[in-house]
């Protein structure tokens, strides 16, 4: 009886279906892309995702980024060639793993175009390989690692085809935290610490290597660990080591522990502290307080300008706070490149129907020059980096001024 | 001296009565309702009801945030509304209206305390510390209609707390069916993008419009077509495998070997076009269970067989993946001889069996607890020794080994997520049958005489040291396969892969699937690797759900989902060493009796 | 058994013992050779030493306060209660906000004595409260379980505790107000020690001191003791299992609310995951110790950290290892297997009470 | 030569003297009965014989070896097997495979031979199960058919003490050490297990030791009766002379008990 | 003494016990009266060791009624049946082995208040065994079996019970010792304890008994004064060793 009532409802669901998928088929488009073409069909959306860190220690560090690109798809009304543009938001774990999975989900969606991600060096390197090999191209804010893109001028060894990026190489801050360390203050000894993360170790590296080959000494190359609380052990050494400058481009809390503990260490006074970006914070500014006076910072040219307030502002109506990063900015034009190149090559139809050609829009993107963003002026090279190759180092006078007033304190300008 | 008090002549013969079974109590219920309300008012206050409100699961009816807010209520009153366990002896309890007003006190007082909450927190703010006690939270509780809107909220966690009192008054069959409709809708409605992607893989891609609307979560029709299925499926084919499996068992043993044959053939099958169909993502879901899940093996050969409790796992599995990608990657910083993947794997094996030596030597008189924290130590050094500035020229550091070649077997290329899964299968199937091999050997024997009792086995002859490293060796090597694939896979290696919570991950789910068991880590792997990557929408809240989950499962399903009989044994020793020998003594009456009657041989059968 | 050790073990167990053997030449030779190097070097001064000894001995008499939960319910129970780390973090947490509200109230400069009890008396109320909620959720119910089940539930539950706590106050880190009259420095017989770790350093030995008179000499201690060695039999006693049990659990989850407010005023800040690996630290100090032993706790808590201070440069920096501070818990850990090596119970672990038939 | 030779045996437990220079012989063939009051050292000596401690002086001699230092299994290997005061099973694995356990310091096969599967192991599994089986029948049918393959635990305190015995067989020692094997079974049993201890000798040709706290049973097996109080040997000889024996009466046995049995 | 001696002290009124869903117990019903010695006979596993915990609270029961002194305790916590007057000396003693004796007795006096009589009842225990005074700083876990065993009496008799419970006391004990104990039992109960006896050994249990009951299969299954059942043919052949 019942197997019987089964059967039919099956048989009956069946039908329905099939009859509702024979309704309407329309003519088709030769498509001669090496590496295949989209059909949007009209009223179809343009789907685009996101591959960030949005869980987890850095999770602030991929939402920052995802409200910049949800901030640009605004800024279109949400619409790109008269399509709906569709946003997809995958978490990249900040890890190799984290980094395939997501990508694997998001490349199982045939429509997808492009990716604006990853957070992490670490999580692009499958990443990018997954979306290259499906023919997506994928434009990092906050990438800095050499071997995704170049190395002294050479292919790195995780690059791929379709891989850009809007954040810098540590080639070039790294360079530009030596040159201001070595040139404008004229230290001689420095010492360096990184936290074991890809980011900062790598940008450590070419901290040390820049300024050796300067002619400085570094006198002490170190490491701590993420979770680290004590770090007067570490300041000790450095102490002892007689260095003059601490380069830390490491991230919060341990960049907070390094600062607020090296006023209690004896022999570290006068001794100049430098971070990176990854401590431009307001939450960092707010709490090391009086104790950071005088510190450094290395970190792409701030974005500035009418259009960066109004950005900010957009931003802070959409989300209740203030920038809670430094990648906002880079995402934002990150996803406004992949708009303008799936604009500049898409083949519209009269009906509506958009095709995007995959091949097509990446050498768009090699080719694309003086693009004006948030963060600069941009143009891609055949790496892949596109980054305004402007360094910025400030300094932290007035902590009541919060992360604005620091931004604006330019003490240093570095450009290649 | 006292008088000493009479004494009947004969002694009492007692026959067995039936005793009164006792009633569903209102108390529980209302301790249950209040912790419904407080579950209730946690989950809106650490923001699950907001962050979910835009998730539909049926498209325009109900979010996922209210989902999981009502669903409190109903389980809760379905819990509060069951009569307390029958025990031998007692009668059965007959279900009525208790039921259900238990199931309405639990909806009642979720109701209260949700509007006293709802109250305060309209009334002061407290977001400088709740962060998510938010104004829109406030309007979703109240569905948007200011005050008044507590109505709604309270009358539908009144409904919710109903409907849950009565399901206990639905007759077996029925309460199964409907949960098992409610669940799946709920899961179908979860898993829009894995059931696309499967209709798409079934070439039934035009199905996807009709069950999901465009904005997520089911469409109306989709949302009583998967009800109905699922409660056919439970009202019609669920019953039937009980029936199925003692049909099975009746058959004569050659039936039963075609049956298996055929079973065995179907599931292979299965597996063989199970990625093809699920398409590149789930694939890359299934590839990382298959990791895991030879971890889990290995693990489970170390703890499950053996008793050593090592929450550094992670250690082989980093050895395993590091020399292959330092063997075959030509990229890797110091020594590479870009070997193939096959020609790296004798050295994976060496350096497992070494790394399972060199950590099993120094802890062989350890026992317990100080095994845990010393294999704990072993695992974090690992992870720091590869992260470390010291051996970056041969690790590489932080920024790992990259280039590490796709597995290839001659002119077969495994590149993506769905090739890799037939490889990564083959090596499961080998790590299960090493296992189970081994388990019904001399040496897992030993193993688990070891556990039972360190002092007898070693006094039986067994040879602590060696069998104890043996374990250890295995479950490296196991493990180690588990790396190279893992290696190979992703392309590259980072030192943060292998964090402490991978080794606890994999203990948790050997345990979650039950202990000792093969099958039983295959699920558990399912379970806690597989599942949360599905469910990927659930972000930040995905630990707090596993943590909640860990909880749970021990305190009502210690055993593990899929149990070996002996972790059950040991779990519930104290009550079996009493009770299982008295049943039997009285099994031997009884038989005995029967066979002074001429009816039985008097020996117990087993039952 | 004590006696004559190292020839009873190269006669039980042939092979271990000669890797035994050589791991102990080897790890001599390693740590005179480093330390040697270092020291001859010159390159720290005796003052700095002296500072890293400080720092070491502050901050492992922190690991011992939060250790003593551990070991306390160890030895009444049986099982790693893996979320202490959490209970200890959650009174930092909570202890946060009311600092946060008397600086705005000004107290917290204004009185800062009055300020510091208050927020102590919060945080411990906090820890203890956790503390004692996990106990009746999430561990009662298993008392009967092998050890592994409750271990299992304890991972679950502090998972639990570090997301909900996310969710309920988010995720960013939160500062301690700066009190102002612990900045600086003071000099005690000649030796600068930094202001706040004079506090961390007296508030240790206060608050075991107590512990100490409390569990030896107090009904309640006593009771306690009787548990752990016995339910069953102290349940004959008279003695109420469960209220031993919460007891343990509460004192556990004082010492760490203590501990959570003394870390805050060290490092200032807190977040949902500050807990996890303090919790690992202090574990690792606990079975250092001998797991189950109260003074064992203390003294592993403060020999981890002043090893962790003190070790990896005068070992490792002398063997010209690069970014020895990387290191740290490498070499924190080695200590803890050589240590479990050579003493399988721990520095003070009970020497398990021999059976007379 | 004796098959068991104790010489000058002495042990310390944190200053308390549990064995003191005993010196002991047990010859092939023989059933020795060690008794004693509580504390007196006797289990203490079975954990010295079978390796579980070390002593702190004095020498074991068994079939030619010396036993100190060996390793409990080692010695388990050469021919020495026991069974304990409270029975200690592998209560959740089955009665077949606590059995089979105890052949495992006869059979040699590694990992490799296993997952291979190699001729050799799967004869040597075979072995292991007849010679368990074997084992096992000794107690009649009570532990074998269908009970082969049910948990240890199931069984009744008697039958479990059995299993122990059989488990002891299996390693095919010379010499078998029961601590209290009667200790909790009902008069019935004990009679039968005594009964069992003679037949053990003699058919199975196995030396016996055990230490027994029932006089009877004491009375019904010992070739020889060895009495120690505070690890002191007290009084040796057979049971008629043992059981007049004063220090033994004072110490020990009690009037009644002598009476009774 | 206490007054009535038509009331029982210790009655056990159809006392029905599960572990789990197993049934263990049976309608059980015992009666204690003042000033006896009952004991308990049956094999391994019948039912003696359930029967004790549940009298102590320690397994509630399912069904049934227990009256201390015409009170009723069943479902209360075991404190709180301890403080009206039940101990018990456990099967194997089971001294706290890392505390010293004298903690040991102190434990044992863990719910009075009354220093004075606690000292008191410390005095009459020395008089008692006068062997324990001389060991009462050592730990008990180095005292021997015989020391042992009375320090577990002389734990229990510190709550100035109202019955004594004694679980197995001549399990694994030597021949003199266990004839000591008995006598200790009859000594402790001509000073006006009652006691309850469990035991396997009922040749010596019964000769010193008033009254007894034998278990099997969680059933009472015979009732009686203690000398009758020395000469029950039943008990003869099951419990007493004559074949």
């Amino acid at each position: 009886m019942s197997t019987r009532r089964l059967a039919t409802v099956t048989i009956f669901m069946v039908m329905v279906l099939i009859l509702a998928a024979c309704v309407g088929r329309r003519q088709a488009f030769e498509c001669d892309d090496p590496i295949g073409c989209v059909e949007v069909p009209p009223g179809e959306p343009i789907k685009i995702a996101a591959l960030q860190a949005i869980s987890g220690a850095v999770a602030s560090l991929g939402t920052d980024q995802v409200r910049g690109v949800e901030i640009a798809i605004d800024d279109r009304g949400g619409e790109l060639l008269g399509h709906p543009i569709d946003l997809t938001v995958e978490d990249d774990l900040c890890s190799a793993e984290g980094g395939t999975t997501g990508a694997q989900k998001i490349v199982s969606d045939p429509q997808v175009i492009g990716i604006i991600g990853t957070s992490c060096s670490g999580a692009a390197v499958p990443a990018s390989q997954i979306m290259s090999e499906a023919g997506l191209v994928m434009i990092s804010g906050s990438n800095t690692s050499p071997f995704l893109t170049s190395l002294g001028g050479e292919k790195g060894n995780a690059w791929q085809p379709g891989y850009f990026r809007t954040a810098h190489n540590d080639e070039v801050q790294g360079a530009a935290a030596a040159n201001f360390a070595y040139n404008e203050l004229g230290v001689r000894k420095a010492a360096s610490i990184h936290d074991g993360d890809p980011y900062t170790q790598g940008l450590a590296m070419v901290f040390n290597q820049v300024f050796e080959e300067l002619g400085g000494e570094i006198v002490m190359a170190t490491a701590v660990n993420k979770g680290d609380t004590d770090m007067r052990p570490v300041l000790t050494s450095i102490a002892a080591a007689g260095a003059e400058l601490v380069f830390f481009p490491i991230f919060q809390p341990e960049g907070d522990f390094i600062v607020l503990q090296s006023k209690e260490i004896e022999g570290f006074e006068g001794v100049y502290l430098m971070g990176a970006d990854g401590l431009l914070s307001d939450t960092f500014v707010e709490s090391v307080g009086e104790q950071g006076k005088g510190m450094y910072f290395s970190g792409p040219a701030s974005p500035e300008g009418p259009e960066y307030d109004e950005f900010v502002r957009k931003y802070e109506e959409k989300y209740g706070e203030k920038p809670i990063q430094a990648f906002h900015a880079h995402a934002y034009d990150a996803a406004n490149m992949l708009f303008k190149a799936i604009e500049e090559t898409a083949v519209v139809q009269d009906d509506g129907t958009v095709y995007i050609l995959r091949q097509k829009l990446r050498d768009y993107l090699y080719n694309l020059k003086n693009f004006q963003g948030l963060t600069g002026t941009l143009s891609c090279n055949e790496f892949g980096d596109c980054a305004d190759p402007k360094i910025t180092v400030v300094r932290l006078d007035d902590p009541a001024a919060g992360i604005e007033g620091l931004r604006k304190n330019v003490v240093f300008v570095y450009e290649p | 001296m006292a008088e000493i008090a009479p004494v009947p002549e004969k002694a009492p013969v007692i026959e067995d009565v039936r005793l009164k079974a006792p009633e569903v109590s209102l108390e529980r219920a209302a301790k249950l309702g209040g912790v419904a309300g407080i579950v209730a008012v946690f989950v809106s206050a650490n923001g699950m009801v907001q962050a979910f409100a835009e998730r539909d699961i049926i498209s325009g009816v109900l979010s996922m945030g209210y989902t999981l807010l009502f669903l409190v209520p109903l389980i809760m009153a379905y819990l509060a509304a069951r009569e307390p366990p029958v025990l031998e002896g007692f009668e059965a309890p007959e279900k009525g209206p208790r039921n259900v007003l238990a199931g309405l006190i639990v909806g009642a007082l979720t109701g209260l305390i949700m509007a006293i909450f709802v109250l305060v927190a309209s009334a002061v703010d407290m977001r400088r510390v709740f962060i998510n006690i938010s104004p829109q939270l406030l309007e979703l509780l109240t569905f948007g209609q200011g005050m008044g809107g507590l109505v709604f909220l309270v009358g539908g966690c009144l409904l919710t707390g109903a409907v849950g009192g009565l399901m206990q008054l639905a007759e077996g069959r029925w309460r199964r069916a409907l949960w098992g409709a409610l669940a799946w809708t709920l899961l179908i409605g979860l898993l829009e993008v894995i059931v696309a992607q499967l209709f798409r893989g079934l070439g039934l891609g035009f199905l996807s419009p009709l069950f999901y609307a465009g904005t997520g979560g089911l469409t109306p029709l989709g949302t009583a077509v998967v009800f109905v299925l699922a409660f056919l499926y439970y009202w019609s084919v669920v019953p039937k495998v009980d029936m199925w499996q003692r049909r099975y068992a009746h058959m004569p043993a050659e039936r039963q070997r075609s049956v298996r044959l055929s079973l065995t053939v179907a599931a292979v099958l299965l597996v063989a076009i199970l990625p093809q169909v699920l398409g590149p993502f789930v694939s890359e879901v299934l590839d990382l269970v298959g990791i895991f899940l030879l971890m889990g093996l290995g693990l489970n050969i170390v703890v499950g067989f053996a008793g050593l409790l090592d929450l550094g796992y992670v250690a082989f599995f980093a050895v395993g993946a590091y020399t292959t990608a330092i063997l075959t990657s030509p990229a890797s910083p110091r020594w590479s001889p870009e070997m193939s993947f096959w020609a790296a794997l004798p050295f994976v094996i060496l350096a497992a069996a070494l790394a399972g030596i060199i950590v099993g030597t120094p802890v062989l008189r350890m026992r317990g607890d100080y095994l845990a924290i010393v294999t704990l130590g072993f695992g974090e050094i690992a992870r720091l020794l590869l992260l470390s500035d010291w051996l970056r020229p041969v690790f590489g550091g932080a920024q790992g080994i990259l280039k590490i070649p796709t597995l290839s077997i001659g002119p077969i290329v495994f590149r993506t997520p769905v090739d890799m899964f037939y490889p990564i299968v083959g090596f499961c199937l080998v790590a299960a049958y090493i296992s189970w091999k081994l388990k019904n050997s001399r040496i897992g024997r030993a193993w688990m005489a070891m556990r039972e009792d360190e002092q007898v086995a070693e006094a039986m002859g067994v040879d602590i040291v060696e069998i104890k490293l043996k374990a250890f060796i295995v479950g490296a090597v196991i493990a180690s396969f588990g790396g190279a694939l893992f290696a190979t896979k992703i392309g590259s290696v980072f030192p943060h892969s292998f964090s402490l919570l991978v080794s606890i991950t994999v203990l948790v789910l050997i345990i979650v699937g039950g202990l000792g068991n093969i099958p039983g880590v295959v699920v558990g792997t399912l379970a806690l690797v597989g599942l949360p990557e599905l469910l990927r929408e659930f972000q930040e809240y995905r630990l707090l759900a596993y943590g909640v989950l860990l909880i749970l499962m021990m305190l009502y399903r210690p055993e593990g989902l899929l149990p070996s009989k002996q972790w059950v044994r040991e779990l519930h020793e104290e009550e079996l060493m009493q009770d299982a020998w008295l049943k039997m003594e009285e099994d031997r009456r009884r038989a005995q009796a029967q066979a002074a009657q001429g009816d039985l041989p008097a020996r117990p059968e087993e039952a | 058994m004590q006696r004559a050790l190292p020839q009873q073990i190269s006669d039980r167990f042939n092979f271990a013992a000669g890797v035994i053997w050589a791991l102990r030449v080897i790890v001599a030779a390693i740590v005179v050779w480093g330390a040697v190097s270092t020291l001859t070097s010159g390159f720290y001064s005796a003052s700095q030493w002296r500072d890293l000894f400080i720092f070491g001995l502050a901050q492992g008499g922190v690991y011992a306060l939060i250790a003593l939960g551990y070991t306390m319910v160890y030895g009444i129970l049986g099982f790693i209660n893996f979320a202490h780390g959490e209970v200890f973090m959650s009174g930092m947490m909570i202890g946060y906000f009311v600092a946060d509200y008397l600086n705005e109230a000004g107290m917290w400069n204004g009185n800062p004595v009055l300020a510091l009890l208050i927020v102590l008396v919060v945080s411990m109320l906090t820890s203890t409260g956790v503390a004692v909620l996990v106990e009746r959720i999430a561990y009662r119910p298993l008392r009967e379980s092998p050890r592994i089940v409750p271990l299992i539930t304890s991972i679950g539950a502090s998972f639990f505790i570090q997301y909900a706590f996310r969710g309920l106050f988010g995720a960013g880190v939160k500062s301690y107000p700066r009190m102002e009259a612990l900045q600086g420095a003071i000099t005690v017989l000649g030796v600068r020690i930094l202001k706040v770790h004079v506090l961390v350093i007296v508030a240790v030995f206060i608050m075991m001191g107590l512990l100490y008179w409390f569990v030896e000499k107090t009904r309640m201690g006593k009771a306690i003791r009787a548990v752990a060695e016995d339910k069953e039999i102290a349940a004959l006693m008279g003695v109420d299992i469960d209220r031993a049990i919460v007891m343990t659990f509460a004192i556990g989850g004082m010492m760490a609310g203590a501990a959570g407010l003394l870390y805050a005023l060290v490092f200032n800040q807190v977040f949902f995951f500050s807990g996890f690996l303090p919790g690992i630290k202090a574990f690792t100090a606990a079975v250092l110790g001998g797991i189950g032993n109260i003074v064992g706790a203390m003294l592993g808590g403060i020999v981890l950290g002043i090893v962790e201070s003190v070790g990896p440069i005068l070992i490792l920096s002398g063997l010209g290892i690069p970014a020895p501070h990387q290191l740290k818990d490498v070499v924190a850990f080695t200590v803890l297997v050589l240590v479990l090596i050579f003493r399988p119970k721990g520095l003070l672990g009970e020497r398990l009470a021999e059976e007379r038939d | 030569m004796a098959l068991l030779e104790v010489r000058g045996l002495s042990k310390d437990f944190g200053g308390l003297r549990a064995i003191d220079h005993l010196d002991f012989h047990v010859e092939e063939g023989e059933i020795v009965s060690v008794i004693g009051p509580n504390g007196a050292g006797k289990t203490t000596l079975f954990n010295l014989i079978t390796g579980l401690f070390q002593p702190d002086e004095g020498e074991i001699i068994f079939d030619g070896h010396n036993l100190v230092g060996l390793r409990p299994d080692q010695i388990t290997r050469l021919g020495v097997a026991r069974t304990f005061q409270t029975v200690r099973l592998f209560f959740n694995m089955t009665i077949l495979e606590n059995v089979m356990v105890g052949l495992h310091g006869r059979t040699r096969s590694g990992i490799l031979d296993t997952i291979l599967s190699l001729p050799r192991q799967r004869e040597e599994e075979e072995f292991i199960r007849q010679q368990a089986i074997e084992a096992l029948s000794f107690f009649g049918k009570r532990l074998v058919g269908f009970r082969l393959n049910q948990p240890a635990f199931v069984l009744s305190y008697a039958n479990r003490r059995r299993l122990e015995i059989a488990r002891a067989m299996a390693t095919g020692a010379k010499l078998l050490l029961l601590d209290e094997p009667t200790a909790g079974m009902n008069p019935r049993e004990t009679l039968e297990l005594t009964e069992l201890i003679g037949r053990l000798r003699d058919e199975k040709g196995y030396t016996i030791v055990l230490i027994e706290h029932d006089m009877r049973v004491v009375k019904g097996v010992s070739d020889r009766v060895v009495v120690l109080d505070y690890g002191r040997k007290i009084a040796e000889g057979d049971y008629e002379e043992v059981a007049h024996n004063e220090r033994v009466l004072e110490a020990y046995l009690g009037r009644k008990a002598v009476r009774s049995a | 003494m206490s007054g009535n001696n038509h009331h029982p002290v210790l009655q056990l009124k159809n006392i029905n016990t599960h572990y789990g869903p197993i049934h263990i117990l049976r309608n059980i019903n015992i009666e204690i009266y003042p000033g006896e010695i009952v004991c308990l006979l049956g094999g391994n596993a019948s039912g003696k060791t359930t029967t004790l915990r549940t009298i102590l609270g320690m397994v509630r029961p399912s069904a049934g009624e227990i009256y201390l002194d015409g009170e009723r305790v069943d479902g209360l916590p075991t404190t709180e049946i301890v403080k009206r007057g039940i101990s018990m000396v456990p099967e194997n003693r089971r001294l706290f082995k890392r505390m010293t004796v004298l903690e040991n007795l102190e434990m044992g006096a863990f719910l009075r208040h009354d220093q004075d009589g606690i000292r008191e009842d410390l005095e009459r225990i020395f008089e008692l065994f006068p062997r324990v005074k001389e060991r009462l700083h050592q730990k008990a876990g180095t005292l021997s079996g015989g020391e042992q065993q009375m320090v577990a009496i002389g734990r229990a008799l510190m709550s100035r019970p109202k019955v004594l419970l004694m679980d197995e006391p001549s399990m694994g004990l030597a021949p003199v010792l266990v004839e000591q104990t008995f006598e200790i039992i009859q000594q402790i109960n001509q000073h006006g304890t009652t006691i309850f006896v469990v035991e396997q050994n009922a040749n010596m249990a019964l000769s010193i008994a008033h009254r007894g009951y034998v278990l099997q299969t969680g059933r009472i299954v015979l009732a009686d004064t203690a000398q009758n059942l020395l000469h029950n043919e039943m008990m003869r052949q099951a419990y007493l060793g004559e074949m």
